[in-house]
């Protein structure tokens, strides 16, 4: 950090605030896309939807929250749905323009894991699984991944496919008639991934000031092709920085808070 | 709708070996509750909820499980449950059946539970891994209109579903305020329903929608004053972030897991002794 | 959302040919919304509804429709609808094509198109009648899990929604409070959603679980008090059961039909003269 | 009336209160049924829990509502729901106990028509169809049927079959897998019908003081069987009587004031 002015994560997190216009709908998920869709929120999108899977439509929380159903989301949301009905009335009915997606492996696809490391029946590590993923990687009209970019989780081969990216390339994603685009981007600590046009291989499409190709490359499970026409991407702008950072020490206070109930009866 | 204490609230609804469901999405949580089902050596349960959350590595860990009905298996914001992960990558205590489903698919097996259906319907698209796992639940029908392939779910009924909420009144009727998730859902599947309030009131301050539970619909409750701790009750606590970070540690290790759980559930007569015990008790 | 005085509201949102559901079940029914539809002689439509009350009365005799979706056509706890009736029994203005639901068909048919379905299940057992008309839409499909036979009903997604609420806020959010029928999912299934409401508030007298439209949701809005009128808005007035017992007398009858609505639709420029006229103005 | 000091009406709503228990669930319609349900809660039954299909759960009207969904019902409810709830947790899921249905047309089986009198493409009578009547007639655990007792509406044939009694009777409906007993009673302004334990077909149970059974029969459009013992009931209590007087008024003053509504704006 003392190199560049910003970590990693800020750099991520500001570069994928930056990809989400404003008036769309984010159907966010918990840690950096919940950081990323807040700041944009705060900087460029003020009218920026966010929808949580707990239920909460339209949620501004002005700490971040550290579960996806904390109760600053719902005092601060336009509407609080069954969960059910998040799913079925808003995702599966296609009102969600982005989503955010993370795992523990993805492909040159896009194809995300969060199920399990080895075999499903015995596997090495048990990770959470699901959730609302595979719905949100099928219907929202693209999907944002944000993902550490490392030689394990960017694998030439999934233990387990849990939610679709382009499926095998070229066009199967569409064929299997998926509602949504798929992963428009896939947002590391290197620069930006993007899918090719054709084949919808992710390719290496941006990169953040002082990161060269072969550094990412080296951090790619398989062998990362390059746009081209690499961009290089601008750092973090002083302003989002101090808005993320204001948020983020908010956050911290709020969730250091020690919790009294009072035991009445 | 009977009022108990606890202990008997459990020992009254939760059998060895029964389908449980302790509902609430993140929010309302029935901490107290599972809890009770530990002290009173429930065994051989059938687990069933969208997060299993803290509450179910603890039921697991302790050995009350074999087998598991969920959607999402996390600590959230933290990482790993890693009393489920032990039962399932080395069977510790005990092995651990997995039944998997996404949030999608097990809130739609609520709804179909709740409706008296075997099923409910999504749209398929891509196969994922999920439906070819050992185990896997889901099978496909032809929309009889568009002959396009369907997804069916089958429906999750509960023997009992388990909910805390915010207050219940002189005739038993239960108000759930804030994040609902599938509670109702999982609620009007189950066969019993056992409800953890946090306090009892002469009538509900309750909005004209507002989600209600009759009382009808409710087998036993029990009055339980910061029984979702550490989970939350809207307009009553807030989650404590800072014992979910600290689970993290706790529950990494077999043997600082079973101490906790020796000194802080079993060794503690009831939730007040608990919550006094961890100092959050006013 | 776009704020417009109702006329251009539903000439930006109606077109001739549409399917079109004023939504509201008892409460909340778009009055002023339907005579503006008549006022600007939108023709061909295909109205859908699950109790077609008043409105679909005199949309139906002002020749606005050629097909109806319903599921109970009659004028609650009074009687006929004696348009429709004349509509489907003697083909006057024109003839009237039905599509007949049960109540919990069509309330499925709406829940699958806000869900982006194209189909609902509910259990099937002996065939009434109603699947066997000329038109019946239902299918049936065996459950994958038991093999039993269920009935599909297939989805419903009106072109456009029309609903009246209590309140809109300064960000076009909507709220609707009291009994609220399947406005919500006739809302989620259209294409486009017009909500007339009856003021405006700068934020919503919204409990934590009230039922909230989102701004993004809804195509356009107009501010229209008393624009549910005879039927209710809960918290603003009530239902004028007395005018519900004067139409049978009025529709009875197809001149002094005719007569009424020229003087008190087509002859008023919009819904507060039509108040004034009959007096329920305050 | 004067004769007897009571309405047909009134002994008829009377006779059916009398036959709810108290803390039974029931699905209600508008009409005599509202009426015999909150005189059975006002008198003998306080717990009785009324679901109106407009999605109030426990409804408590001090005043008889004129339409399903009058604000009367929701400002006393314990919850309202959606309406598709209403129907798939509530009726279809087996909540409820006893659901009221009255028809146009009935016959020796306890099916109802409520939908067209002729044919159904060019009907000689457009009635106003099913609402909830079908899925009340299958799932409610019995039915009690009201209806004003004539030939014409007490029928051989059915016009049209909008709700499943015992079907062609002999255990058909059992047959068919229907959850729901059927119709248990049908109340009507001579007495009350009920099915044969083995045939099912509809026969005359009870009578109400001073009408004789040759008056039922050629009320009866189809030769109508009697019970080996015919019960005399009782006329309706002078309290039954009275709670119920005084409710219509209330009933008849609410509906019958001026409604003035405010044009802010």
């Amino acid at each position: 950090m003392s190199a560049t002015g910003y970590t990693p994560d800020e750099i991520m997190t500001v570069t994928a605030a930056r990809h989400l216009r404003d008036r769309a709908v984010c159907f966010v998920g918990i840690g950096l896309p919940s950081a990323a869709c807040n700041l944009a929120r705060m900087t460029h999108a003020p009218r920026l939807v966010l929808i949580y899977e707990s239920g909460t439509v339209g949620a501004r929380p002005a700490v971040l929250p550290l579960s996806i159903g904390d109760g600053e989301l719902a005092e601060t949301a336009t509407s609080i749905v069954p969960l059910p009905e998040i799913f079925a009335h808003y995702l599966q009915r296609g009102r969600v323009d982005v989503g955010f997606l993370g795992a523990a492996q993805i492909d040159r696809y896009g194809n995300l894991n969060s199920t399990v490391i080895g075999d499903y029946a015995h596997p090495k590590v048990r990770l959470p699984g699901a959730g609302g993923a595979s719905e949100i990687a099928t219907y929202a009209r693209e999907v944002l991944v944000i993902m550490k970019q490392t030689p394990r989780s960017f694998v030439a081969q999934l233990d387990f496919l849990t939610s679709a990216g382009y499926l095998t390339g070229c066009g199967a994603r569409a064929a299997s008639g998926s509602p949504g685009a798929g992963p428009r981007a896939v947002i590391t600590d290197f620069g930006v991934l993007r899918p090719h046009s054709e084949t919808e291989e992710l390719e290496l499409a941006a990169l953040y000031p002082g990161i060269g190709v072969d550094a990412a490359r080296a951090a790619t499970g398989w062998p990362l092709k390059v746009a081209a026409h690499i961009e290089t991407l601008p750092a973090p702008e002083p302003d989002a920085l101090a808005v993320l950072r204001d948020l983020e020490a908010r956050t911290r206070e709020a969730h250091a808070r020690p919790i009294r109930i009072n035991l009445r009866n | 709708m009977a009022l108990l204490p606890l202990n008997e609230a459990i020992a009254t609804c939760v059998n060895d070996g029964d389908a449980v469901a302790l509902e609430g999405f993140t929010h309302l949580i029935p901490f107290a509750a599972g809890h009770e089902i530990i002290r009173l050596g429930r065994r051989n349960l059938h687990l069933i909820r969208m997060t299993p959350d803290l509450i179910y590595d603890q039921l697991i860990g302790m050995g009350c499980a074999t087998r598991l009905t969920f959607s999402w298996g996390g600590n959230p914001g933290v990482g790993s449950l890693h009393r489920l992960r032990d039962a399932v990558e080395r069977q510790w205590p005990q092995p651990l059946a997995l039944t998997e489903f996404s949030h999608a698919e097990l809130a739609l097996a609520y709804q179909a539970g709740a409706s008296g259906m075997s099923c409910g319907l999504m749209p398929h698209y891509a196969d994922t891994d999920l439906a070819r796992v050992p185990g896997a639940s889901l099978r496909t029908v032809r929309c009889p209109f568009t002959g396009r392939l369907l997804t069916a779910v089958p429906a999750v009924n509960p023997d009992v579903t388990i909910l805390h909420a915010q207050q219940i009144d002189a005739e038993g009727n239960v108000l759930i305020r804030g994040i609902v998730g599938a509670a109702r859902e999982a609620a009007l599947a189950a066969r019993r329903v056992l409800v953890t309030v946090e306090e009892r009131v002469e009538r509900l301050a309750a909005d004209l929608n507002a989600v209600v539970l009759p009382s009808w619909l409710i087998s036993a409750a029990s009055i339980v004053p910061g029984g979702a701790y550490p989970s939350y009750a809207q307009g009553y606590y807030p989650r404590d972030n800072r014992f979910y970070l600290a689970w993290d540690e706790i529950a990494r290790d077999r043997r600082t897991f079973t101490a906790w759980m020796e000194r802080h559930v079993l060794g503690m007569p009831d939730h007040a002794a608990l919550l006094r015990a961890l100092g959050v008790a006013a």
